[in-house]
């Protein structure tokens, strides 16, 4: 029993509660929210360590009870788990750093600061749980830390409706989810990871795949998928650092990590595997649309994100374990820092539009370039993380459409498809964006003088900046990635390694989807670059024309999302209030009232007059005595 | 029909149309009489049914006590001894109503219970003041004894509500 | 022609038997006589000499108790039942007891209220004690004929006792409509008794009960003589459609003499139905029990809504006695059941339970309201708003009362009541009578709860507590509040009272 | 045998009536620190009997009291605990303690703390009793227990504004639940009348042999029935919103914490595993009303306008929870609905302290009066109002969410009596439920604790959170998070308890 | 004799009654009716007597106490109405309503602590 796996979540609860408690003594506060990630990365590396030496292992803490499948408080130390912690840790040491001067005036900044805390803690928890149910508890309590932070600011009437928004549509897949959970538990007789895996390939059918199904349901809304993928643009009015930690690297990737975690169920099933491939198709491409007509510098990103991840569940879909998270954990760096720099220039400009930027590399050099690494990395462009990531699972997709894999090769197809019409349209958003706002004429508020930011934010933006480079070279040795991210569990868990019955294709380049991926980069790109000088350094957006209103209400589905959930919803409240007092409750009334109304008719035969009651007497004799000798 | 249901039919009839007349006479003093009547007349039936000691004692408890009682309380109500306030039309038709029913039914059940029945007065004892009397000494001790409690109860109820009566007319003046 | 009258010996007369009685007599005519020659004012004597006699007859009772003795009895000869009219045994002994409890307390409430009003004192005591010897014998007799009488003694008295009030407008017309329904309702049951009488050719309970078992009898007459002797004693009970009487009664009589109707009056009822039914028509139970049972549920309805909207203490006392009498019918209704095991003689344990209980904390509540009307004569139910300032002792004894009514904790008493007339319901298998209570008893709450809750509520003006309640008053109150809260946490004494009732009543 | 569980209401009825007779110049705050001690002294007890409770056998009935009471009825003064009533004791005991100690300091608008206080310990009697009994009538004598004390905290503590408003929800209330429990007792003794006992123990270790399927069927219609009332479960909740909304604090925490719970808490030791076939029977028609209810109360919260109103709502809601746990008839549901109870219990309490503390400072609950921006002006109170709504929406790793999985996880894989299909259905719209659940609590936050403090500025001067209001909240939020961080704690104890009243004595 | 002629002037007699208990204002004349109805319970009483041949003659002591009942009803009824005419001055059962519960209830008051 490794007493570092429990401390990995204690450490940053710990802090986040004493966070509280310090109140507003800011300075003690700040200390804290950076010592919290920062110890657990240490810890982090210590257990990936221990792991590296030892092996992977499960730990069983405590079992409860339930009357039904016991839930058993167990924590898993692999490879998977850790390498994610890491990353966790690492990218919310550099927000919390950040958020020290980025929040440096805001009132709210202790209680923001433990709430990272909290949510570090419980991605963490997410990250090293064994049983399922463990695992949600972390998971809801990081959508409970989200739906906080989106609403930081509180006072502003889109950032309250953003929060609530974010926390129902993920509540609604976390549902599913929980449904999800019973349904392996049941065939497992376990909610642990480490008996699912072992058992549950062994049930493949039907009830697996609709347990599946149920749990993407959960991932689609925590990685902002589609069809629950509309909260995650919303949530752009939290305070960018939140946005850059929770919804870029790791709350929205939790999904990702989930499907990763349950990967020998999934293979196991197929239709499950088709279902999440077409998902990710339709996300990663409409998403991409979307970001391309976006006004919101987040916007674009937060678009961006949703795709990105659409790219990872692809790569999972088709068989691509390694691609998939090894986008993950590239991902999580250069949208990190994205953010980061997007916050730096908001910070420094006053507004999320671009259309109050532009110029600003000269103003920002620090800034734009940390953040043209991150956008070459977002577009593929090598040899940066997020070009080998994407193209490893491009191959994969090919692989698995041309040879086979653990999904039907139409689902491959599709993935590939999408992947590569994607890749062309990722070139066109990010060259978009950097046009807007890092070069040509200088659109700024008059008076406002952007600058780099100061060390505190500085220091993150280069610290992402690293692995967003050598990651992209490290994954060219082969297998590293691959073990590091292996998930079997060996000792105690029982578990063999994966059941792997489909070749991971792992991390590498594979020719000819390389090559069609550079072409259509370059054409993306060039594409945006030649409309932006036809039309003289304007928003090439522009000339999407009615298209563009389209792509930019993200192709009308909150609409009708309102039109058929909210509103029969509200109406549905409405009515039931209504009902409750005059239907339901009616009878109530109805009852007290005939009893005082039968009163009523009782006082009014009691008139005083005696031969009145007579006649109800003898009147009722000779009913009784007729009754009596008919009815005896 | 014998010449004791001839007796017995005459009596009845008398008895009935007196008490047609109790129940409809305007005059107060009237019906008070008719009732004597009636009662009278069932002392005969009584006398016919060979209870001889009941029939004296209805005459002399009801046709002597009561209805000099009764034509007393009507003087002493100072009532108008012309006739009295009329019910009206559709109160007497009501109880015209509940009365028809009441008959209707009694006569069903005797009818279903007694049809064809007969007396045979020959061989029942006659039920002189010995017969009756004795039983009422021998085997009905009991009631006779609580009778006496009763008639003293109403005795004493009687003089207590007639003298709160008086007490609180002089209180009055 | 078996037996010849000539050749009956004299009967004999078992005077222990019938001491209860004729203590009680011996008390009325001292009570009367003893008027005459004391002081107008000395209204207390006749109280003490009253209590004294009623509290001599109850320990009578005491002494007989366990005892079964006959008196008055027809010559037993071979083959005839042995046909008592006066018999004592465990029903009457419990009924007698009930009774001259409830006597003693109205007698002590009455004290109070002979001062107040100004009531002749000795005629006033003489009467009640004539009406509870009435009610004494009533609980005894085995033969119709005494059975009548003894009703008509309990019942002429009482006629006198609620005109008793001088100057007093409602209580001329109260005695009036008393007196009309009550002869009438005697008279259709004197008919019914005659009918009886022409089926089986006896007036001895025992005997008419030999003469409906046999199959040939005359079965209409019989049905229709049943019913209608049923229906004097439904009057007394209060048994709706005969109840119309109580209300403007109980309105226009004596508080103290209201209490007497509802409880010893009432008792006495019952236990003429009990007898009446359990011993003379017991092969009948399949016309008077859904007879009883329809009434019942009537009863407590109407009983129950008529007392909704009350405002005048005693006409809301007076409803809530109807719905109570309804539920005292409910264990009779199912006793004809037919379920298996449900005999007569449990359905006549739980009757006689529900009466204890009831007869004591309707005693305190109406006992109370003799109290407060001292000081507020209009005896509206305002008049009662913070009474708990006011007479606090009072008011604790009169919220307990009525809780015990409503059958709620912390009246746990009256919460065994509803318990056993439930009980009696389910287990007869009578579902919907089952259901009825259920749905009255929270009629019933709703007003006993309004009235508890404005004894507690705070009073209009500010009055200094008073604790100045008449000896005689408060000794009533606090007996009967005592046996309450007694029978609250040891109900067993009134609930085991029966064991053997099926045998003495079969 | 243990005198434990009998002095643990020996205390609090004792410091009732200790209070009920202590003069009336008794100083308020005098009475209420008498209260605190009482309480304490309760809690202490309960606290022994935890400790003194064998946590290796919690399927059985522990500190047994079992002394003969009303034989006539086969009444017994049988106490005892199990892992299933232990839990509950500990919440009722905590609960009145916190209450108690709330009054020292918030005194009620309309005064009178000594009658509260003694109120509220009479309170504790029943509640406590409830979840002690081992015996039907007891039980149910318990639980009416508490009906009377409640309706006078509810109409004469409760909202100050609103005279008519609350006298009119207390009565809807007690009626309400008053029908209900005279429905169950009428359940009970059908049960008693045909299985010869009325001791739980007995009977679920007879697992409902020797009752018929009719018999079964019917006693579980009236005992569910009349427990539904109480829980209670859709349509026949609607005296909950009014009487919770108009309640005082103390009123609703009791309300919501402990006496709906008596209803749930009776389904399981009671209609559970005394008539098992039954229930059965009826088990898919009351795990669609749950399901119902879950729904109709987070649609009815959806469109509330009051916050106290809606917190009443939402128990609806989540007793439907409750409910469908127990109607799974699996040990997963059953354990998932006592802990939903008790997780209510705490949650829901927290939330109507919260909701009272709101009120005292702004006069007023209606969310459009409050207007917004309570994060601005009290951020402590809208803090805790949010971790109250967070926790009540039944958030992973806080208290609410283990009884909402449990019982889904019973639909999941229901007994027999449920088909699976329909089951399952009713699952989903279960799960749908609890979106809707997290919409409206955020809505409550989105439009009270967020948002422009716009109103202030015109209200006198607010103090946040004081000293002595943390005093008593604390308890409510540690178990909040104890509950939720370590269901292990009250499931290992629940389950083989469960299981044994599941399973027929075990 | 056939039985059926006492019987059926009994029942003539017992429903004459019943009709003039119903139909009469006057409170005397009310009690003359119920006179008629006792007297109709007497014949029955009788003829049962006789029919059974009763050697205990229940009949006809019941018929006696009957009477005696009858007396004492009609001296306390008469005692009753005399109270009655002294304080309202009138026996006619219409005008008397001081028991009307009608106006009372119409006002009751709610119950508010």
């Amino acid at each position: 029993m490794s007493p570092l796996v429990p401390l990995l979540v204690l450490v940053p609860v710990a802090t986040a509660a004493a966070g509280l408690v310090v109140g507003r003594r800011r300075v003690l506060a700040r200390i804290l929210a950076v010592t919290g990630p920062a110890v657990a990365l240490l810890v982090a590396v210590a257990a990936a360590w221990e792991v590296g030496v030892d092996g992977p292992r499960v730990d069983v803490w405590s079992v409860v009870p339930t009357g039904w499948v016991p839930i058993a408080v167990a924590t898993r130390a692999d490879g998977l788990g850790l390498t994610v912690a890491v990353m966790v840790a690492t990218v919310a040491l550099a927000v919390q750093l950040y958020s020290t001067e980025y929040l440096r005036e805001d009132p709210r900044y202790p209680s923001y600061a433990a709430l990272v805390s909290l949510f570090t803690a419980a991605m963490l928890l997410v990250v090293v749980a064994d049983d399922l149910v463990v695992l949600l508890v972390g998971w809801e309590v990081m959508g409970l830390c989200s739906y906080a932070l989106i609403g930081h600011h509180w006072e502003l009437a889109e950032a309250r409706a953003a929060a609530v928004k974010a926390f129902v549509v993920t509540r609604l897949g976390d549902v599913g989810l929980l449904f999800g959970i019973f349904v392996l538990g049941d065939l497992a007789g376990s909610f642990q990871v480490s008996r699912i895996a072992v058992e549950v390939p062994e049930l493949a059918g039907a009830t697996l795949t609709v347990g599946l199904l149920l749990v993407l349901l959960g991932v689609v809304g925590k990685s902002a998928q589609v069809p629950l993928h509309v909260w995650l643009p919303d949530a752009m009015v939290g305070p960018t650092p939140v946005s850059a930690l929770i919804h870029a690297a790791t709350m929205v990737a939790a999904g990702v990590f989930l499907v990763a975690r349950l990967y020998d169920a999934f293979l196991a099933s197929a239709g499950a595997l088709a279902v999440l491939a077409v998902l990710a198709s339709v996300t990663m491409l409409g998403a991409a649309l979307a970001a391309l007509a976006q006004d919101d510098l987040k916007r674009v990103l937060a678009w961006s994100t949703s795709s990105q991840l659409a790219y990872m569940l692809g790569g999972l879909a088709v068989g691509g374990y390694t691609a998939g998270l090894f986008h993950l954990l590239a991902h999580a760096a250069f949208k990190a820092l994205l953010f980061l720099a997007a916050g730096a220039v908001i910070h420094a400009v006053g507004t999320n539009l671009m259309a109050g930027m532009g110029g600003l590399s000269r103003r920002m050099p620090l800034t734009a370039s940390t953040a043209g690494i991150g956008l070459l990395a977002l577009a593929g462009v090598p040899p940066l993380a997020g070009f080998v990531s994407k193209e490893s699972i491009l191959g994969a997709a090919e692989e698995a459409a041309l040879h086979g894999g653990p999904l039907p090769a139409w689902a491959a197809w599709v993935v590939l498809v999408a992947g590569l019409a994607t890749v062309l349209v990722t070139a066109a958003y990010v060259t978009r964006a950097w046009t807007l706002t890092f070069v040509g004429p200088d659109r700024t508020a008059p008076g406002s003088r952007p600058h780099d930011p100061p060390r505190a934010m500085a220091v993150p933006l280069v610290a992402l900046a690293v692995p967003t480079v050598v990651l992209g070279v490290l994954a060219l040795v082969p297998d590293v990635i691959a073990s590091v991210l292996d998930r079997a569990v060996g000792a105690d868990g029982a578990a063999g390694p994966p059941a792997a019955a489909v070749a991971d294709p792992g991390v590498g380049l594979t020719p000819a989807t390389t090559v069609l991926s550079l072409l259509l980069v370059a054409v993306g790109a060039g594409l945006v670059l030649a409309e932006r000088s036809r039309i003289r350094g304007g928003d090439p957006a522009a000339s999407l024309g009615g298209l563009r209103r389209v792509l930019a209400g993200g192709f009308g589905v909150d609409a009708a999302y309102d039109a058929v959930v909210v509103r029969p919803v509200r109406a549905a409240a409405r009515l039931v209030v209504a009902g409750d007092s005059q239907v339901v409750h009616a009878y109530v009334t109805g009852a007290g009232r005939a009893a005082r109304g039968l009163g009523g008719l009782v006082h009014r035969a009691q008139t005083g007059r005696v031969q009145g009651y007579l006649a109800g007497v003898l009147g009722v004799v000779v009913l009784l005595v007729v009754a009596g000798v008919v009815l005896a | 029909m014998t010449g004791v249901e001839t007796a017995f039919a005459l009596l009845g009839l008398v008895a009935v149309g007196s008490g047609v007349l109790v129940v409809t006479s305007p005059q107060l003093v009237h019906a008070g009489l008719w009732l004597a009547v009636s009662l009278a007349a069932l002392a005969g039936c009584y006398l016919l049914l060979t209870a001889e000691f009941v029939a004296w004692v209805q005459v002399l408890i009801y046709v002597g006590a009561v209805i000099v009682v009764v034509l007393f309380a009507l003087m002493l109500t100072r009532a108008p001894t012309g006739p009295s306030a009329e019910s009206s039309v559709a109160r007497r038709a009501v109880a015209a109503a509940v009365a028809t029913a009441t008959a209707g039914v009694l006569l069903a059940v005797l009818q279903a219970g007694f049809a064809g029945e007969v007396v045979d007065l020959d061989a029942v004892e006659v039920g002189g003041a010995t017969a009756t009397g004795g039983a009422l000494f021998r085997i009905w001790v009991l009631p006779f004894e609580v009778l006496s409690v009763l008639l003293l109860a109403a005795l004493v109820g009687a003089i207590t509500l007639s003298r709160r009566t008086t007490d609180h007319e002089e209180s009055e003046r | 022609m078996t037996l010849q009258p000539a050749d009956a010996v004299a009967q004999s007369v078992d005077w222990a038997a019938l001491a209860p009685p004729a203590l009680v007599v011996l008390t009325a005519l001292a009570a009367l006589v003893s008027d005459l020659w004391l002081p107008r004012r000395a209204a207390r004597v006749l109280t003490a000499v009253s209590v004294a006699g009623v509290a001599a007859a109850l320990v009578a009772v005491g002494l007989l108790w366990g005892e079964v003795r006959g008196t008055f009895c027809l010559p037993a000869e071979s083959g005839e039942l042995p046909a008592c009219s006066y018999v004592v045994n465990e029903v009457t002994l419990v009924f007698q007891a009930v009774v001259l409890a409830g006597t003693l307390l109205v007698l002590l409430l009455a004290a109070a209220e002979v001062r107040e009003h100004d009531l002749p004192a000795g005629e006033l005591h003489f009467l009640v004690l004539a009406a509870t010897v009435g009610a004494l014998t009533l609980a005894a007799a085995r033969d119709l004929a005494t059975l009548v009488v003894a009703l008509e003694v309990v019942s002429l008295p009482a006629f006198a006792l609620v005109g008793l009030r001088r100057g007093h407008l409602r209580g001329a017309e109260a005695a009036l409509t008393f007196f009309l329904v009550s002869v009438v309702s005697v008279a259709v049951m004197l008919y019914g008794v005659g009918l009886v009488y022409g089926a089986t050719g006896h007036l001895h309970l025992d005997r008419i009960a030999a003469a409906l078992a046999d199959p040939g009898v005359r079965t209409p007459v019989a049905t229709a003589g049943v019913l209608l002797t049923l229906v004097g004693l439904a009057f007394k009970i209060g048994a709706v459609p005969f109840h119309a009487w109580i209300p403007d009664t109980y309105a226009g009589a004596p508080v103290s003499v209201a209490a007497y109707l509802s409880v010893v009056s009432k008792a006495a009822g019952l236990v003429g139905l009990v007898v009446v039914v359990g011993q003379a028509f017991p092969t009948y139970s399949d016309v008077w029990g859904p007879a009883v049972a329809v009434f019942a549920v009537l009863t407590m309805t109407v009983g129950n809504v008529g007392a909704l909207r009350q405002r005048s203490a005693v006409r809301l006392l007076a409803w809530s006695s109807i719905a109570q009498s309804g539920y005292l019918l409910v264990p009779l209704g199912v006793a004809s059941s037919g379920v298996e095991g449900v005999v007569l003689g449990d359905a006549l344990s739980a009757t006689v339970a529900y009466l204890c209980i009831y007869a004591a904390v309707n005693l305190a509540a109406f006992g109370v309201v003799t109290v407060v009307s001292r000081n507020r004569p209009a005896g509206d139910l305002a008049d009662y708003r913070g009474l708990v300032r006011t007479e606090p002792v009072s008011a604790l004894a009169l919220g307990f009362a009525l809780l015990c009514l409503a059958g709620l904790p912390p009246g746990v008493a009256g919460l065994w009541a509803k318990v056993v007339v439930l009980d009696a319901a389910v287990s007869g298998g009578a579902g919907w009578l089952a259901v009825a209570v259920v749905v009255n008893t929270v009629i019933g709450l709703a007003y006993y709860l309004r009235w508890t809750a404005l004894l507690f509520a705070t009073p209009r003006d500010a009055v200094p507590p008073s604790y100045d309640v008449p000896l005689a008053s408060a000794v009533a109150v606090g007996l009967a509040v005592s046996v309450g809260v007694v029978l609250s946490v040891l109900p067993q004494p009134v609930l085991g009272l029966t064991s053997s009732w099926a045998v003495l009543l079969g | 045998m243990s005198r434990l569980l009998p002095l643990a209401l020996a205390v609090p009825l004792a410091g009732s009536v200790l209070l009920t007779v202590l003069p009336r110049r008794t100083g308020d705050k005098a009475a209420a620190w008498l209260g605190v001690a009482l309480s304490a002294a309760t809690f202490g007890v309960v606290l022994a009997v935890a400790a003194a409770f064998d946590r290796t056998r919690p399927q059985q009935a522990q500190l047994e009291t079992d002394l003969p009471w009303v034989p006539a009825f086969g009444l017994r003064f049988h106490l005892g605990v199990d892992g299933v009533s232990l839990p509950f004791l500990v919440l009722t005991a905590l609960l009145i303690l916190c209450c108690c100690v709330y009054t020292v300091r918030v005194r009620p608008v309309a005064g009178r703390v000594k009658a509260l206080t003694a109120l509220v310990l009479l309170l504790e009697v029943g509640m406590l009793g409830t979840f002690m009994a081992l015996d039907l009538l007891l039980f149910f004598l318990f639980f009416e227990v508490v009906l009377v004390p409640m309706w006078f905290v509810i109409a004469w503590w409760g909202d100050p504004q609103d005279r008519a408003g609350r006298t009119t929800a207390a009565t809807t209330f007690i009626l309400y639940t008053l029908a209900g429990s005279a429905l169950m007792l009428a359940g009970f003794l059908l049960v008693g009348g045909q299985s010869g006992t009325l001791d739980l123990v007995e009977l679920a270790s007879r697992s409902g042999e020797g009752l018929t399927p009719r018999v079964q069927l019917l006693a579980a219609l009236a005992i569910v029935g009349g427990l539904s009332v109480k829980v209670p479960l859709w349509p026949l909740h609607t005296w909950l919103p009014d009487a919770h909304a108009k309640a005082p604090t103390v009123g609703s925490v009791l309300l919501a914490g402990v006496l709906l719970k008596m209803g749930s808490y009776g389904l399981v030791r009671v209609a559970l595993p005394v008539v098992p076939e039954g229930v059965a029977r009826i088990a898919p028609w009351l795990a669609g009303l749950a399901v119902v209810g879950i729904v109709y109360g987070s649609l009815a919260c959806l469109a509330q306008r009051d916050l106290k109103r809606l917190v009443a709502y939402s128990s609806v809601g989540h007793m439907g929870f409750v409910v469908l746990g127990v109607a799974t008839l699996t040990p997963a549901g059953v354990n998932g609905s006592i802990y939903a109870g008790l997780a209510h219990g705490v949650i829901t309490g927290l939330l109507f302290v919260l909701a009272g503390a709101i009120k005292d400072r702004h006069g007023t609950t209606e969310l459009a009066a409050l207007g917004g921006g309570l994060y601005a002006r009290l951020p402590r109170l809208g803090a805790l109002l949010a971790f109250a709504c967070v926790a009540s929406l039944g958030l992973p790793g806080l208290a609410g969410f283990w009884g909402e999985m449990l019982s889904l996880a019973g639909a999941f894989r229901p007994s027999e009596a449920l088909q699976r299909p329909y089951s399952l259905v009713l699952m989903a719209v279960a799960g749908a439920g609890a979106v809707l659940t997290a919409a409206y609590l955020l809505m409550v936050v989105r439009r009270v604790c967020q948002g422009r403090d716009d109103i202030g500025a015109r209200l006198p001067v607010l103090g946040d959170v004081t000293t002595h209001e943390a005093t008593v909240w604390s308890p409510l939020v540690v178990l909040t998070l104890v509950l939720g961080l370590w269901p292990g704690l009250v499931l290992t104890m629940t389950d083989p308890a469960v299981k044994a009243l599941l399973g027929g004595g075990g | 004799m056939r039985l059926a002629f006492p019987l059926v002037v009994s029942a003539l007699l017992f429903s004459l009654g019943v009709y003039g208990v119903l139909a009469r204002r006057n409170a005397v004349l009310v009690l003359m009716a119920v006179e008629l109805m006792l007297a109709a319970v007497g014949l029955n009483l009788v003829a049962f007597d006789a029919y059974w041949a009763d050697a205990l003659h229940g009949g006809q002591v019941l018929t006696l106490f009957v009477i005696t009942i009858a007396a004492a009803e009609i001296g306390l009824g008469l005692a009753i109405v005399l109270l009655v005419f002294r304080e309202r001055g009138t026996a006619d059962l219409d005008r008397l309503d001081a028991l009307d519960e009608r106006a009372e209830v119409a006002a009751a008051p709610e119950a508010a602590p």
